[in-house]
């Protein structure tokens, strides 16, 4: 098989049925590292059930995903190997674990935990107190959770949430609920970062600032991002690549000049749903 | 606008007041007897039920308008209203010596009192710890759990069993019986882990019915219906004390296990597992794709949970010193369970509260004996309809961050 | 603002119950305190009778009738001018039938320096709660817990009953079968209760003893179930002709009804908790030819007669279950106390063994154990609509 | 094989008893997802109800047949006015609340109902006039099956099939469904949802009521506590049927009746609801919706 040199993400020949119905068929995409690709498509494209499929909620009918960890992750899955770990049907805490973390396309934050609490609940992966530390708070196990804390508010930092840390997440405005998804998907330490619409529901001037954020992180935390977006002026300047979905399909792949090009596309999406 | 109010509710309560009494008009004025063919009238409990459910009636509409101004005050205001009480109780100047006082009192009561309000009190203090755990499996992780009770039936028939047996002493069945009920946890906590909501609810009701059930008909194990009488009192180094002492040393080691109960608890909630368990129950898909274990959460969950029933199992069987499976049915995981929600889900005050007040109400409503179970049970409606999250909501700890090292 | 108006009502009433249950539980104490001293100096004014037992739920309806009978007892002898010249007063604690509720009950009686008590209606929380009374020195004694082991592994001296046990009864209800109706297979049905399955476990036994008859089915059925047929096909099944069960009438009259439906018209034997009428009631003309172990009440027994008089004027009903052998309970204990000439354990318990008195149940004493000597089971059968005397 | 048989029979007939409670059960559960812990104290309700028409019925010395069409008019009327005041006292107003309340307060109504009517009437067991008649041609066969028992797996089969008419084909049927599948969106187009949970509650205390006059008259007697161990059967019958739907509920009623009745007749009595409670747990285990009910995919 055809491996472009560092690749974080590749999906091969990956379908997806439900019963008689075919939710995603042969879809092949790649992530490099470090860079930003976008998934667009009219809704029902099956884009979503793409991000189910890699990251373990559902298990793909055929076909393989393949992520190569950069952060130098240690395995705990089967199918351990040095070029690559399978992750189709693994389950969505060792996929994160793994270092692949994902937001949601309808905001799922933990409602009555705090803004601080839901990014504490990103480093639950990385760190180790049990019952016993809990309880008797001992050095080890007071240091780790310090840590946490002070990890967690420096993400929020970045998101720009610092100052509602201890509001509860379900009295924050949307945009904010959506930076804070980021956050906690951040403080698992992930090497690729998910992004289900992260624009949805913004004003311009959020969105603005949301794509230099998204372009922030992944300088800062050296991440690559695969985002669904439907925000056109977002993704075309945000996005090293683009995959365009269609029936569970990739019609097309490429630049964003060269998908705004091609006159598959443009019958497809844009000439249909110009203004999604 | 008041008035008009007013003489609204009186007009709603009036017709509340006479459809119940329509409602109600069969079962409690007629009495019949089918064998010898005679009806007996009683005209005058219909009297007694129009004047009584006037008067709740207004008290309702009273009530409800106070609670939807509240909520209406709380939608235009945005964010939670903060009740004083709490606020006053999170202040740790008041907390403190408050709970120090609490202790003092708590330590001093069996000199002050009768030894049946150390007994009655022993009672309370078991379903705190009840409450407690269950409050970790239910108010915590989100599980619903209606066999709870089962584990405390793991605990009491632990210690009866291995007393009776091999005349194994209280100090030593603790333990063995905490461990034996989080195995029991685990046992019956895996293949219920698939489930979710309503039917894990049906099928941990099951278990409980079968561990019931088993205790009943498995006369060569478990003694079946006759239960296990002559069980010994906790001892110490050897010395047996008589009832009264006895009853005073249960109740400060039920107290000690409070205490640590409290605190492990109380710590718990705010740890790594603590909030692992919280983010199981408000999402469990977010939860697992943040890279939290679901599996391992439910099972320690389960665990924690049914180490404490059974621990109080242990006491229970040592308190009374009979036991026999008439104590181990449903309606006592029901009552385990409204402490949890009356109390507040989630809060160890609200349990601590709850089960105060579901233990000890019916115990000093001894005086209105018959009627007692009534009031018992629209308490429970009444708190639920004015206060669904319990009476003491549940806070979640609010972190100071050291800006410097930020 | 509304929490707080909440929580500060509740907390109000909370300390409102404390204070009320606390201080109404201290003032009785000086009171019986008071009266404790006063035993020691002169003849005090009360003689606190305690009742202990199920006066609420389901199972009230057994417990209830002890309550009469125990107030009709302390009305009478009152009207005498009382036992040692003090006036006897009925003090109630209710326990539901549950062994947990029963403690509490037995140490607040304990608590408030109660030195006889009769109850308590079941033989769970009475095994709950006698090791409690048994440290305080109070005697108590039982109008119908059964439980076999109460007196006879003798753990508790301060225990007495005016009832006979399972096993003497199991054993009379199978030597009526054996002697007098002469059955050859007999099939063995119990409500998995205390009182049930004793009695089923007695019956078997001396069956098994007996050798003549077998033990064809020994079964177990679940209370409050809507349907029994697949027992009653078993029964049937099994070549039984006689039906023995142990367990009380709703479910008795639920599985005659069907076996009857179902044509299995054989012997059908049961025991006290199915000799009540609401059994002819429910069961209809079904419960014709049933028949029913109960205590030996001697029909023309003269303080009986009376006592059942005395609770149609005080109460204006018949007198419920086990009224006879409560009233004897609670005339054994107080005719102790008035032959001990005081409350002291020892010369209770002694007067207790030693002294005949007159009952409902006949000429009594207690013999070593506890039980009633002369106590013991008649067999009765339903005969238009009425429990009669058969043996 | 007779003997099979007769367990068979027994079976169905326990089972329809189950089914029919279930029935409304599962029709709550489907509509408002609670699990409407007082539903087998409406069905206790509807009993007394019958109880008493009865009584005083039979006191002025009315016909049998007629007496037990009357006292299931009145019964299923009461029942469901009962169960529309439950509803608007103890759910109503915690729509919206936290999961848990909704089942505390049914939990709570469920004991005030129990001793409301222990206090208005009796503690004790009261006899139930038999109003289903022993019908001639079934004398031969009474042996298998009674008229009682053949009356009720009737009743029970086509309340299945008519409320299944009604909520396939009927305006308020269809109403029903659009609120079980997405309340708000019911709402949004413009579907009375505080109506469609009324009349939910009042035909599932309705059927509560039916079954309650048939199997008290079926068993003979009465107290206020039958309504928590049948409340429970139904209960389990509805979730291994696969709760919220309605062939569900009768479908597992009927299996908890076999299981319980081969149980009972091959092992032994003993055992029966343990077995009947381990075929749930293991049918919930393999099918986590029950036996006819829709794996829902969550949406995520």
């Amino acid at each position: 098989m055809e491996q472009t040199q560092n690749a974080v993400l590749s999906v091969r020949n990956m379908s997806m049925n439900f019963g008689g119905l075919r939710a995603l068929s042969d879809v092949d995409v790649e992530v490099r590292s470090g860079e930003i690709v976008a998934l667009i498509g009219p809704n029902g494209a099956g884009k979503t059930t793409f991000f189910n499929c890699i990251t373990g909620i559902y298990t793909p009918s055929e076909g393989q995903v393949l992520a190569y960890p950069t952060n130098g992750r240690k395995m705990r899955a089967d199918g351990a190997r040095s070029d690559g770990v399978r992750i189709n049907g693994m389950r969505t805490n060792l996929v994160c674990e793994l270092g692949m973390a994902r937001t949601f396309q309808n905001i799922r934050l933990f409602p009555s935990m705090t803004a601080l609490e839901n990014v504490m609940i990103g480093r639950h992966c990385r760190t180790r107190a049990g019952i016993l530390g809990a309880v008797l708070r001992g050095p080890k196990a007071r240091r780790e959770e310090q840590e946490v804390v002070d990890r967690s508010y420096q993400l929020l930092k970045k998101v720009g949430l610092e100052k509602v840390a201890n509001e509860y997440s379900r009295n924050l405005p949307y945009g904010a609920q959506r930076r804070l998804e980021i956050a906690r998907a951040l403080a698992t330490e992930p090497f690729l970062l998910l992004l289900d619409e992260p624009a949805a529901g913004m004003n311009p001037q959020e969105t603005l600032e949301l794509k230099e954020m998204v372009i922030r992180i992944r300088e800062e935390f050296q991440v690559s991002v695969l985002l669904i977006e439907h925000d056109m002026k977002m993704v075309m300047s945000l996005s090293d690549r683009i995959y365009v979905m269609e029936y569970g399909r990739v019609i097309s792949t490429g630049t964003p000049a060269e998908v705004s090009a091609d006159p598959q596309v443009i019958r497809a999406y844009l000439g249909e749903e110009s203004d999604a | 606008m008041a008035v008009a109010n007013l003489l609204g509710n009186l007009k709603k309560s009036a017709i509340a007041a006479l459809w119940l009494a329509f409602l109600t008009l069969p079962v409690m004025v007629i009495r019949v007897d089918t064998v010898e063919k005679t009806v007996t009238w009683r005209w005058m409990h219909l009297a007694y039920m129009l004047v009584g459910s006037f008067v709740l009636a207004v008290a309702w509409h009273f009530l409800m308008d106070r609670r939807d101004r509240g909520a209406a005050n709380r939608d235009s205001g945005g964010g939670e209203t903060q009740s004083a009480l709490s606020l006053w109780l999170e202040n740790p100047s008041v907390m403190r010596p408050l709970m120090a006082f609490g202790l003092l009192v708590a330590v001093a009561f069996p000199w002050v009192f009768s030894m049946y309000q150390t007994n009655i009190l022993i009672s309370a203090l078991i379903y705190v710890v009840l409450g407690l755990g269950l409050n970790i499996t239910v108010g915590l992780a989100g599980l619903l759990d209606l066999g709870y009770v089962a584990f405390y039936a793991v605990g009491a028939y632990a210690y009866a069993l291995l007393n009776h047996h091999f005349q194994l002493g209280f100090w030593t069945v603790l333990p063995l019986g905490a461990i034996l009920g989080a195995f029991f946890g685990i046992l019956l906590g895996f293949p219920v882990l698939r489930l979710r909501g309503d039917y894990l609810a049906i099928v941990t009701l099951g278990f409980g019915q079968i561990v019931r059930l088993v205790l009943e008909n498995w006369s060569a194990f478990s003694n079946g219906p006759a239960g296990i009488s002559n069980i010994s009192r906790p001892g110490l180094f050897g010395v047996t004390y008589g009832v009264d002492q006895a009853t005073t040393y249960i109740y400060y080691i039920m107290l000690a296990l409070v205490v640590l109960t409290i605190f492990v608890t109380a710590r718990l909630k705010d740890s790594r597992i603590g909030r692992a368990w919280l983010a199981l129950r408000e999402d469990e898909i977010a939860c697992q794709a943040m890279g939290i274990d679901n599996t391992r959460a439910k099972l320690m969950a389960f665990a924690l949970g049914a180490t404490l029933a059974s621990l109080m199992g242990v006491v229970f069987a040592a308190k009374t010193t009979y036991i026999n499976p008439a104590s181990f049915t449903f309606m006592e995981s029901a009552m385990i369970l409204a402490i949890v929600v009356l109390g507040g889900m989630g809060s160890v005050l609200g349990v601590i509260l709850g089960a105060f007040l579901l233990i000890l109400l019916p115990e000093y409503m001894r005086a209105f004996s018959e009627y007692r179970m009534l009031i018992f049970g629209a308490t429970m409606i009444l708190v639920m309809v004015f206060r669904p999250q319990g009476l003491i909501r549940a806070k979640r700890k609010v972190y100071k961050i050291n800006t410097e090292a930020a | 603002m509304k929490s707080r108006w909440f929580l500060t009502v509740l907390g109000v009433a909370m300390a409102g119950l404390m204070a009320v249950g606390c201080g109404g539980e201290k003032k009785e104490e000086k009171k019986a305190d008071a009266a404790a001293n006063a035993t020691a100096a002169a003849p005090a004014k009360k003689l606190v009778l305690g009742v202990a037992g199920a006066h609420s739920g389901d199972i009230a309806s057994y417990g209830l009738p002890t309550l009469n009978a125990a107030k009709l007892v302390a009305k009478e002898l009152n009207a005498k001018g009382g036992v040692n010249g003090m006036q006897v007063e009925v003090l109630a604690m209710d326990d539901q039938c549950k062994p947990e509720l029963a403690t509490n009950a037995a140490t607040k009686l304990v608590s408030e320096k109660v030195a006889i008590v009769v109850g308590h209606t079941c033989s769970g929380p009475t095994k709950a709660a006698l090791p409690i009374y048994k440290d305080a020195k109070v005697v108590v004694m039982s109008p119908s817990a059964t439980s076999t082991e109460l007196t006879q592994v003798g753990n508790y001296p301060n225990f007495f009953r005016t009832i006979s046990y399972d096993l003497i009864q199991g054993k009379a209800a199978a030597e009526f079968a054996m002697s007098e109706l002469k059955v050859k297979k007999v099939a063995i049905i119990h409500d998995k209760g205390d009182y049930g399955k004793g009695f089923a476990e007695s019956a078997q036994k001396t069956f098994a003893d007996g050798k003549t008859v077998t033990v064809a089915l020994f079964e177990g059925i679940t209370t409050g179930g809507v349907d029994y047929s697949a027992v009653v096909q078993k029964i049937k099944a099994s070549g039984a002709d006689c039906v023995l069960y142990g367990g009380y009438y709703p479910e008795a009259s639920k599985i005659i009804t069907q076996m009857h439906k179902k044509g299995v018209k054989i012997h059908f034997i049961s025991d006290d908790g199915v000799k009540d009428d609401t059994f002819i009631k429910t069961a209809g003309v079904d419960a014709e030819g049933a028949y029913a172990t109960g205590p030996q009440v001697l029909a023309d027994n003269e303080v009986f007669k009376k006592a059942a008089a005395d609770h149609e004027k005080e109460f204006g009903s018949k007198p419920g279950a086990f009224f006879p052998q409560a009233y004897a309970a609670a005339q054994a204990l107080l005719n102790a106390v008035a032959k001990a000439g005081s409350t002291d354990y020892d010369k209770v318990v002694a007067a207790l063994h030693s002294e005949l008195i007159e009952t409902p149940v006949g000429k009594i004493k207690f013999d070593a154990k506890g039980d009633a000597e002369g106590a013991s089971f008649s067999v009765y059968q339903v005969k238009n609509g009425k429990y009669e005397l058969v043996k | 094989m007779e003997y099979f048989l007769q367990l068979f029979l027994g079976g169905l007939s326990r089972g329809s008893i189950y089914a029919l409670i279930a029935l409304g059960y599962t029709m709550v559960y489907g509509i408002i997802e609670l699990i409407n812990f007082a539903h087998g104290e409406i069905y206790m309700i509807g009993a007394f109800m019958g109880l008493i028409v009865a009584g005083v019925l039979t006191a002025m010395g009315w016909p049998t047949l007629s007496i037990l069409v009357i006292a299931l008019i009145i019964a299923v009327l009461y029942s469901a006015a009962y169960g529309y005041t439950v509803e608007k006292i103890a759910y109503k107003p915690l729509r919206g609340a936290p999961r848990l309340a909704p089942l505390i307060s049914a939990i709570g109504m469920s004991i005030l109902l129990q001793n409301y009517v222990m206090l208005a009437q009796t503690p004790d067991f009261l006899p139930f006039p038999r109003l289903i008649p022993d019908l001639e041609f079934m004398g031969p066969y009474a042996n298998f099956l009674a008229t009682s028992d053949l009356f009720i797996i009737i009743t029970s089969i086509s309340v299945m099939v008519a409320l299944t008419m009604f909520i396939k084909f009927t305006r308020m049927g269809k109403a029903m469904r659009a609120t079980a599948q997405n309340r708000k969106m019911a709402m949004l187009v413009g579907v009375n949802v505080d109506q469609v949970i009324s009349v939910t509650f009042m035909v599932g205390s309705g059927l509560a009521a039916v079954g309650g006059v048939l199997i008290a008259s079926h068993i003979g007697q009465i107290n206020f506590a039958i309504g928590f161990l049948a409340g429970i059967k139904a209960f389990t019958a509805a979730v291994l049927g696969g709760i919220g739907s309605i062939p569900g509920a009768v479908l597992g009623g009927l299996v908890l009746g076999w299981t319980e009745s081969f149980a009972a007749g091959y092992i032994s009595s003993d055992y029966e609801d343990v077995f009947a409670f381990c075929l749930l747990v293991l049918i919930l285990i393999f099918r986590p919706a029950g036996l006819l009910g829709k794996q829902r995919s969550q949406k995520v």
